[in-house]
């Protein structure tokens, strides 16, 4: 067969595997691996020449491109009260979420830190109250109110009242500030 | 009916109408406003309010409507933190007192010498975790000054006493949990030698309560809880409340569903009055939570109503509830101008109240009793107060719905005046009001109630109200119940009001601008754009050097201003709690700051 | 430029140089491309019938997993999302890829040759709704395999297909391809209406018309009125999920039994869309094996158009639970009631019919009468749901899953299984093999009602439609075990449908061009008939015009071109002769805009602005397509 | 046809193994029910006549003797029986219509019996539908009356009640057949159901509507008590949670307040003030868990929170990760919310 | 079979214009299933509304400007478009060229007022259900308008080759004309509907 083909092949089984992988149901979280949350690194300073290494974990890769995963971070948002101080993402007592800047990095790895340890300007640890799995969805899907996370796997609006655009018609915004942004 | 009779009909209106414009021209004399709770003027400015009156009116005159045009700035202070400044400047003799927000530092400013500098600067050093459970921004709203001492609260719930000479540290005590999402904002009142505080925290489900601290040592003589069973309401056989729906026992804990009093609301953190005639203080309780009603059936006592308690004991004489099942998130905490006047051709010891409603009530203040509630903005939300039984009537159009968006609720849910303090004048018999022009669409949501987090149950989306201004500022005759003049201003008027008897009222706007208007006819006199928003609340004082200065914060934030001072996204129109979308055109016109403005004739 | 009126005619041709002239000018090119290209109805029609019965196959394997699953109490063969996207593919498949196309397609292969014309009407609009059909069914089982089933149901209420309770693409996938493929539904109905209406055989009276073509009408008629529904609501339910429109969020003034209405003002009527040409199958099949004329042709014809109306009002008893007001609900099940009479029309003049005939027990006769006893009970359950106060019990239960599979299966794939039998020797020239065919009709009889009969008495036990599981408490153990067994085996009797046809292809018995001696058209032509139908367009005088005395028709035209494509247009309602008009040429565009409109489609799913970008291939393989070439045939 | 003989005696006799008795739907607990399954047996008892009068005229026409082939066209078969053939099919035709006007007739009048039966005085009982549990809500009385419970409804005998259903999230739809019809919740909308319980027992339901993935397992429990029973379990229900004895049970509440649990439940009189997921201030009283899908035993319990996912896949609780001391303790906490 | 050419159809015409001819009858059938579109659309704007409280939903409704010129120019049209159809049954090819130069140019001129309709609505589609309906229902026939100015455009230049003699496309051309009216028509219960229910 010609290369091209061959290439349209390979893209299609790609399109695929990203189909499969942004649709999986995965109703239970498997044990937390090691070194998912030794990838956050919080500054790009480092003495020296040598930037810090801040390697992404694969944890991190499947709850961020996986719509059903996103979707249920969604559903703890509010159920978690997140959105009584981040609103729908525009910000209120806490920061906003779904605009570019992260105090705290703005990784997935970072923002499931975030959560489970709390940060000294008042937000609260969730350590011991969310267990992991959902960590990490609430992570993916703050992750995705500013548009970082593949389209097709972004939520879309909520049957509530209208708070603006849906996380699926939002621009991917770059990651600003904050921390070292491992490759993506 | 026969045709005399109605002449007679007619010409009676007629004269009733003549002879009530008569004494409206004829003040101030004729309504004699003052109270025991106005001190004579001496200069200073010991308490936000100015008195336990509350009419933020400063007896100086020097300043007026003549020559206000020439104001020019004295000198200008940063206060090195740029969040809402709140704040009402306090002036003790020679020393200005100005408490900025989180974190709370409390500044000593010598106004003896030039360019006042800074005497001491004390930090409390509150927690930063604070910062996370304040519902709109972490302000607060002033200090207050009695026999040496300075006594003011931080967001962390705890309130300290400072020498006001040395600036070191006199006490200081713990009254609330920030792990429950408890903090303190309100400015506190010195009482015969109590200071009166309360905590706030109705959006997280905290349970409201006031108490009086002793002001040498800072320990608790009573404390009053606005919710829950009579014994920690402090409600005893000297509780009289004027209407039926206020009576009976332990209202506090039947009128909600079992146990949710635990989670209630009603928190103390705006305004409170003093009578020292009779010996009561008046104050006003929060909403109660969560803001979805349909969680919390019933008349949610003691939400969103005004208590009197005797000021030593902290037992209630009366409540009245504004809002018996509070449905838009209507706190009862505004303030209360006490005054003495003739009403209905007797004199009366009066409560005034511009309520968040929109309504303002003028009340017995010994009893209990509304004698009236006339509104003073435009209204979708209620029908009226019901007199006779003292109940609001809600507009059942308009409440909130689980599951569907109910439009244009107004006034919204910040009220159509919220804390910020209006002024009255005896010389004008005015009630001055700054105003929200606000609408609200909401959506009641569930709501889950977990410690330290917030407690809403409620999607809200401001917009502008009728006229598509966001703000007024407006002159009420209280005597004649109506407007006496309104100007429009483009952002809703969060700053407080001061008025003086040299007729000039001064209030501040959102994009900055510092005004005074005409106590008498609202014209605009002289204007001072400052370096951000002004949601203070400005003062008068006497220096010194003898002279008469205004001083006011410059710094915006608050609920209204939380678009500028936390950077949020106007693509979410919920973003704080709604307010975002009312005001997405905020970062445009003004930026986070923090500096004390004084002005003063050249 | 040559003027039409100097082809060369048909008049005066011997029939061996006539069937060389109109083989030249009808049959489609050799290779790859001629493949694609083809506009003959037979071709389209028996690709049709092959992929819709393949999308049985896939939809009854569906089944047969979700059976396996619910043979015992608390299975866990598939998890509860696997389940969901497997009843919603069978659901989907069956109503919109099976049951509807493989009825459209039956009328795409007979009704021309039942009218007596040489092609069907628009014939590239036909060849352009099979690959949309094709594509369409294809992309959607795929999206399936790779894990973007359909999940919320065939019927995918909201909110729960809605985008709030639906994440992902699966729902979006459903819903664009249930609009895609009704592209296809729309365009063969109306190529179906005008092929009835405006090309039928000289003679063919309104009142001579075979009723299977009469049910075809109807049936087209009813697509043309219902079809609009779904796609409506699919696109709403499209634009909700992408583009954020709150059509369905109650919150902002939308409502979400906005949908059940334009659902099921599709839905109900879908029933009759696969119900009517199945009665009209019945109403075929069955004077070829009483031989004796239906009884009560004017009767059935008024009960068909009287069923097409009906079937417009009575959606709302979908609903009848769902908290409407009571006043409307009354009214519905009078509605729902009342279509019970024209249902019952037909059953009576069928019986009659069998009474006043000769009976002769072939296959094809043993599955209209399986049809009758089956269909007979699945009707009057449904009488039973017409009732609110019996539905509020029974709505949703099993009870209504037995219900309309006994309308469905017994109603619609056992006249089909019918039809495929008695009409294979015309489409293949062999015989099926009647042997096989018996122990088919045995089979699936015992286990068709084996396997949907206990479903009744389980629904009335409380047992709920759409579970993936049941605890053993319950008590529904013993008869879902005997369900699922039978399940299977009914599945297996298509196996056995499957080996018969595919087996006869080869070795079937020749069939000659009559081998029922049947009375409609089709049996004029040979078997297979060739691509241009007929040699001489017949002339009718009677409902059943080889029935007379010598076999054939009353008489046959001429005058007509032999060297080019050219039909028979003829009046409304009388069938005069009154143009001769020119039918389009093989062409590739169909297939071009096909895939142009499927990729836009396709591209849909992932971002509105593929409807603009798709808006360009689209216009141009329509331009292509309408554009003549010049050839003398597309004059 | 031996075969197939053989087959319904095994189908039937399985019928009769696999349920004691009558089917839920058809063993009325109170006059709707009772009025429904009348109007059941009705309409069946006359279809099964219809369906057995058709099979018996398509038997008969079937195997009617036929004299031999005349050799005439088909055209002109039957001909001479086709007026009397048309006789008796008008004759069936106007029978039909009979049959069904008198099956309409009978369905509105069991419907406006049924809506008779709404008497003035009623108990109304708020249910929402959650994926996958009922909320139930007593809000009749005071406010201080108003109770909330989950995935059980407790109702006194004899009394009116009225169903006052509405949706959080999807349609659910509430089917008890022993108490006879089902009604949707659907979002955006209050539907109701009115019925009245004659006997004492409970009754067993589950969620009729396609809901997502726990569709299966969403079962709800009503209890029907004698007056005095009902009230004594109401103002049980009322006080809050009681403080947990002993020491295990008191560093379950620790657990149970320091864990994911405060997150969505409710116990009160503790800060668990979770609304979004079942009240467990009185778990212990309730008969089943996971809305019914376990019984109410320590073992099922421990199933239930030591992994949620393998008993209810895609429920909302989540697995936390618990030690065994953690796990036995919050199941003794929990066990003694009675 | 034998050969028994019983009735001689030679001397039949090979084109017919309406009714006669089956193309028009399968533009008859796209019209028929269009306007079930459209008048399914508009029960769901009515059922909507009927479902709330307040209509339009929080917003004013749409500014009568644009939506009015198109309303009056499309019926204008319905006059050029009448001739069209007339000179093509009459085999006016000349005629019939400059009316679909005309057609053209009118039709692209009323998809820029339509264009500016979208700007004027008030709303957003994604504001609420009430902007949600009114977009579909524009959307909806713009997208019927649009292809039938393509369709013209495409004819017009069909019609200037050697084909626009034939008999046949000058039948397309009458189709093309009845769908136009079909447009036409369809739009003014839009309209209706669109810019003065919400006035109501």
């Amino acid at each position: 067969m010609c290369s091209p083909c061959h290439k349209v092949a390979g893209l299609v089984l790609l399109l695929a595997i990203a189909g499969c992988e942004r649709e999986e149901r995965e109703f239970q979280s498997p044990p937390p691996q090691s070194g998912d949350a030794g990838a956050a690194v919080l500054s790009t300073l480092s003495p020296g020449s040598s930037a810090p290494q801040a390697t992404p974990s694969p944890t991190g890769r499947k709850y961020n491109q996986n719509a059903y995963h996103i979707s249920e971070g969604k559903r703890w948002f509010r159920w978690f009260n997140c959105n009584g101080c981040h609103a729908n993402g525009g910000g209120g007592s806490g920061p906003a979420l779904m605009d570019e800047k992260w105090i705290y990095g703005g990784s997935i790895e970072h923002i499931a830190a975030t959560i489970r340890q709390g940060r000294p300007n008042g937000m609260p640890s969730f350590d011991g109250k969310i267990p992991e799995q959902q960590i990490w969805q609430l992570a993916a899907y703050v992750r995705s109110m500013s548009g970082n996370a593949p389209k097709p796997a972004r939520p879309s609006r909520n049957d509530a009242l209208n708070p603006g655009p849906a996380e699926q018609q939002r621009d991917p915004l770059p990651t600003v500030g904050g921390a070292a942004q491992g490759p993506r | 009916m026969n045709i005399a009779l109605t002449a007679a009909a007619i010409l009676l209106g007629l004269m009733i109408q003549s002879s009530t414009a008569q004494e409206s021209n004829s003040q101030p004399d004729a309504i004699s406003p003052r109270s025991a709770a106005v001190q004579e003027e001496d200069g200073q400015w010991l308490m936000a309010a100015k008195n336990y009156a509350s009419t933020r009116f400063s007896g100086l005159d020097e300043i007026n409507a003549m020559n206000v045009k020439d104001l020019k700035v004295a000198y200008t202070f940063s206060t090195g933190v740029n969040r809402g400044q709140e704040a009402a400047p306090i002036v003790a003799g020679g020393t200005m007192y100005v408490v900025t927000p989180f974190p709370n530092y409390l500044y000593a400013l010598d106004l003896t010498k030039p360019g006042a500098p800074p005497k001491w600067k004390f930090e409390p050093n509150p927690d930063p975790s604070a910062q996370g459970i304040a519902c709109c921004d972490v302000v607060n709203r002033g200090a207050a000054y009695a026999d040496g001492r300075v006594f003011f609260n931080t967001l962390d719930s705890q309130t300290i006493a400072v020498d006001a000479e040395t600036g070191k540290e006199l006490w200081r005590v713990q009254l609330g949990d920030i792990n429950k999402g408890e903090t303190m904002t309100m400015a506190p009142l010195l009482v015969k030698g109590k200071v009166i505080v309360g905590n706030s925290g109705g959006e997280y489900g905290v349970r409201g309560w006031i108490a009086a601290l002793d002001a040498t040592t800072g320990t608790t003589v009573w404390k009053a809880f606005s919710t829950g069973p009579d014994a920690e309401v402090l409600i005893g056989p000297d509780f009289k409340p004027f209407y039926a729906m206020d009576q009976g026992k332990d209202l506090g804990v039947t009128t909600w569903p079992p146990n949710a009093w635990e989670q209630g609301g009603g928190n103390v953190w705006g305004w409170i009055s003093y009578d020292p005639e009779l010996n009561l203080i008046y104050y006003g309780t929060g909403n109660p939570g969560p803001w979805n009603a349909d969680l919390r059936p019933g008349d949610n006592k003691w939400t969103a109503g005004i208590f009197a308690r005797d000021a030593d004991t902290g037992q209630a004489r009366w409540f009245y509830q504004w809002s018996p099942h509070d449905l838009y998130d209507h706190d009862g905490v505004n303030e209360n101008i006490l005054l003495n006047m003739q009403w209905d051709g007797k004199a009366r010891k009066l409560l005034v109240r511009p309520e968040r409603n929109g309504h303002l009530y003028v009340m017995d203040r010994a009893t209990g009793e509304v004698l009236s509630a006339d509104p003073f903005h435009a209204i979708t939300g209620t029908l009226g107060v019901d007199l006779k039984t003292g109940r609001l009537r809600y507009n059942p159009e308009k409440e909130p719905k689980v599951g569907r968006v109910v439009r244009d609720i107004c006034p919204a849910a910040p009220g159509a005046k919220d804390w910020n303090p209006s002024a009255f004048s005896p010389r004008t018999g005015l009630l001055y009001l700054p105003h929200i022009n606000i609408c609200m669409d909401v959506e009641a949501t569930e709501a889950n109630y977990i410690a330290g987090t917030p407690y809403v149950g409620m999607e809200v989306r401001m917009k502008a109200g009728p006229g598509g201004h966001r703000g007024e500022f407006s002159a009420w005759d209280i005597a004649a119940r109506k407007e006496a003049w309104t100007i429009n201003e483009k952002f809703p008027v969060w700053s407080g009001a001061l008025v003086t008897a040299g007729d000039v009222v001064f209030y501040g706007t959102l994009d900055g601008w510092f005004k005074a208007l005409d106590a008498r006819s609202g014209e605009l006199l002289w204007q001072f754009k400052t370096s951000s928003g002004i949601i203070g609340q400005p003062v008068a004082y006497r220096g010194p050097d003898g002279k008469q200065y205004v001083a006011v914060l410059s710094g915006v934030g608050g609920w209204s201003g939380a678009i500028v001072a936390g950077d949020l996204d106007p693509r979410d129109a919920t973003a704080a709690l709604g307010f975002v979308n009312a005001v997405p055109d905020l970062k445009q016109a003004t930026t986070p700051g923090g500096t004390l403005y004084v002005f003063a004739l050249p | 430029m040559s003027s039409s009126d100097e082809g060369l005619r048909d008049t005066g041709l011997d029939s061996v140089r006539l069937h060389d002239w109109l083989s030249r000018t009808w049959d489609h090119k050799r290779g790859l491309v001629g493949w694609f290209s083809t506009v003959d109805h037979k071709v389209i029609g028996r690709r049709y019938i092959i992929t819709a019965l393949f999308f049985l196959a896939l939809g009854g394997l569906a089944a047969a997993i979700m059976r396996l699953q619910l043979a015992r109490p608390e299975n866990t063969i598939v998890g509860p999302d696997l389940y969901n996207q497997l009843f919603s593919m069978h659901g989907t498949t069956m109503m919109f890829l099976f049951a509807v196309p493989v009825m459209e397609a039956f009328a795409i292969y007979l009704v021309p040759l039942m009218v007596g014309t040489r092609a069907i009407a628009f014939p590239r609009l036909n060849a352009f709704s099979y690959y949309v059909f094709l594509m369409g069914g294809l992309m959607m089982w795929i999206a399936f395999a790779f894990n973007t089933g359909a999940e919320a149901g065939w019927f995918s209420y909201v909110p729960l297909a809605g985008p709030e309770f639906s994440p992902g693409k699966r729902t979006d996938f459903w819903a664009q391809m249930i609009t895609f493929t009704e592209v296809a539904a729309l365009s063969v109905a109306v190529v179906v209406i005008v092929t009835v209406f405006k090309q039928r055989a000289p003679g063919m009276t309104l009142n001579r018309i075979p009723l299977f073509v009469w049910s075809e009408l109807v049936t087209s008629f009813v697509v043309l009125f219902a079809m609009p529904a779904v796609m409506m609501a699919s696109t709403m339910l499209i634009l909700d999920r992408l583009v954020g429109t709150h059509f369905f969020n109650p919150a902002e003034g939308g409502d979400a039994l906005l949908w059940q209405h334009l659902f099921w003002f599709f839905g109900h009527p879908e029933v009759y869309i696969i119900f009517l040409p199945a009665t009209g199958m019945v109403s075929a099949i069955l004077p070829a094996f009483t031989r004796c004329p239906v009884f009560g042709y004017t009767a059935i014809v008024l009960s068909l158009i009287a069923t097409g109306f009906l079937a417009f009002g009575l959606w709302v008893h979908h609903m009848f639970v769902a908290g409407l007001p009571q006043l409307g609900s009354s009214f519905f099940t009078a509605s729902s009631m009342v279509i019970a009479i024209p249902s019952g029309i037909q059953i009576f003049c069928w019986i009659a019919t069998l009474w006043l005939g000769s009976p002769v027990y072939r296959t094809p006769l043993l599955f209209v009468l399986g049809f009758i006893v089956i269909f007979v009970l699945g009707g009057l359950t449904g009488v039973m749901a017409a009732a609110v106060p019996i539905d509020a019990q029974i709505h949703d239960s099993y009870f209504i899953v037995a219900h309309f599979h006994y309308v469905l299966v017994g109603g619609a794939v056992f006249p089909l299984v019918g039809a495929i039998y008695y009409w294979y020797p015309k489409a293949t020239g062999r015989m099926m093999s009647e042997r096989l065919g018996r122990w088919h009709f045995a089979l699936a009889f015992i286990t068709f009602n084996a396997a949907f009969f206990p479903m009744h008495i389980l629904g009335l036990a409380g047992m709920p439609r759409r579970v993936y599981t049941y605890p053993a408490e319950a008590g529904w153990s013993a008869m879902n075990l005997v369900v699922s067994l039978a399940s299977l085996a009914f599945a297996f009797s298509f196996v056995l449908l499957a080996w018969n046809m595919m087996r006869s292809l080869r070795h079937g018995t020749p069939a000659g061009p009559n081998p029922w001696t049947a009375g409609t058209l089709e049996w004029a032509t040979p078997s297979p008939p060739p691509p241009y139908n007929f040699a001489r367009i017949p002339v009718i005088d009677n409902v059943e015009p080889l029935w007379r005395g010598n076999g054939s028709p009353a008489g046959e035209v001429s005058g007509l071109r032999v060297d080019a494509r050219e039909l028979l247009v003829t009046t409304l309602t009388e069938a005069m002769p009154d143009l001769r008009e020119p039918s389009p040429a093989d062409s590739i565009w169909p297939l071009l805009a096909a895939v142009a409109v499927g990729a836009t489609f396709f591209g849909s799913i992932f971002t509105p602005w593929a409807v603009i970008w798709g808006l360009g291939p689209v216009a141009v393989t329509l331009i292509g397509w309408f554009w003549p070439k010049g050839a003398p045939e597309d004059e | 046809m031996r075969t197939g003989s053989r087959l319904s005696a095994a189908i039937l006799a399985l019928f009769l193994a696999g349920c004691t008795g009558l089917p839920a739907g058809l063993d009325p607990a109170g006059p709707a029910a009772e009025m429904i399954t009348g109007l059941f047996w009705w309409f069946t008892a006359i279809c099964t006549a219809v369906w057995a009068l058709v099979v018996l005229g398509l038997g008969a026409s079937l195997l009617r003797a036929r004299p031999a082939d005349d050799g005439a066209s088909p055209l002109d078969r039957g001909s001479a029986r086709r007026i009397s053939a048309t006789r008796v099919v008008t004759a069936l035709v106007g029978a039909t219509a009979l049959v069904l006007v008198a099956l309409t007739i009978s369905a509105f009048i069991t419907g406006r019996g049924l809506a008779q039966l709404r008497g003035e005085q009623v108990r109304t009982i708020e249910i929402t539908g959650h994926q996958w549990w009922w909320e139930v809500r007593y809000s009749d009385g005071g406010p201080a009356e108003t109770l909330a419970t989950a995935n059980e409804i407790h109702v006194p005998v004899g009394e009116a009640v009225r169903l006052s259903l509405r949706s959080n999230d999807v349609i659910h739809s509430f089917w008890i057949p022993r108490i006879g019809g089902k009604q949707d919740l659907v979002p955006g909308q209050v539907n109701h159901l009115d019925f009245t319980i004659d006997k004492p027992g409970i009754y067993r339901g589950q969620c009729a509507e396609f809901c997502g993935f726990q569709h299966a397992h969403m079962g709800l429990v009503l209890v029907a008590h004698p007056r005095d029973e009902f009230e004594r379990w109401f103002s049980s229900q009322l006080k809050p949670a009681q403080a947990p004895r002993g020491a295990e049970a008191r560093a379950g509440q620790q657990a149970f307040l320091s864990r994911s649990c405060v997150m969505c439940h409710t116990v009160r009189g503790t800060p668990a003030g979770g609304k979004i997921a079942p009240d467990l201030t009185h778990i212990a009283s309730r008969s089943g868990v996971a809305a019914n899908t376990l019984p109410m035993t320590r073992g099922a319990l421990a199933a239930w929170i030591a992994d949620p996912q393998a008993v209810k896949p895609g429920a909302h609780m989540p697995r936390t990760e618990l030690d065994s001391d953690e796990l036995n303790s919050i199941l003794a906490y929990l066990e003694q919310l009675k | 079979m034998p050969d028994r050419p019983d009735l001689d159809l030679s001397h039949l015409p090979t084109a017919g214009f309406g009714s006669r001819s089956a193309i028009t009858w399968g533009t008859y059938g796209f019209i028929l299933l269009e306007a079930t579109g459209f008048a399914l659309a508009i029960g769901a704007y009515f059922y909507l509304q009927s479902r709330s409280s307040e209509w339009p939903l929080g917003v004013i409704p749409p500014d009568l400007e644009p939506g009015t010129i198109l309303t009056l120019a499309m019926l204008a049209s319905l006059v050029p478009n009448h001739f069209i159809k007339a000179f093509a049954r009459n085999h006016r090819v000349q005629a019939v060229r400059l009316g679909l130069v005309l057609m053209s140019v009118v039709g692209v001129a009323l998809l820029v007022i339509r264009a500016l309709e979208f700007a004027v609505l008030n709303v957003r589609w994604d504001t609420n259900a009430y902007g949600s309906i009114i977009w579909l229902l524009l959307a909806l026939h713009t997208l019927h308008l649009l292809t039938d100015v393509a369709d013209t455009i495409v004819l017009t230049a069909l019609i200037f080759t050697r084909h626009g003699h034939k008999k046949r496309r000058l039948g397309d051309v009458e189709d093309n004309g009845v769908y136009w009216d079909f447009v036409v028509w369809s739009w003014l219960p839009i309209y209706a509907v669109i810019y003065w229910v919400p006035r109501w």
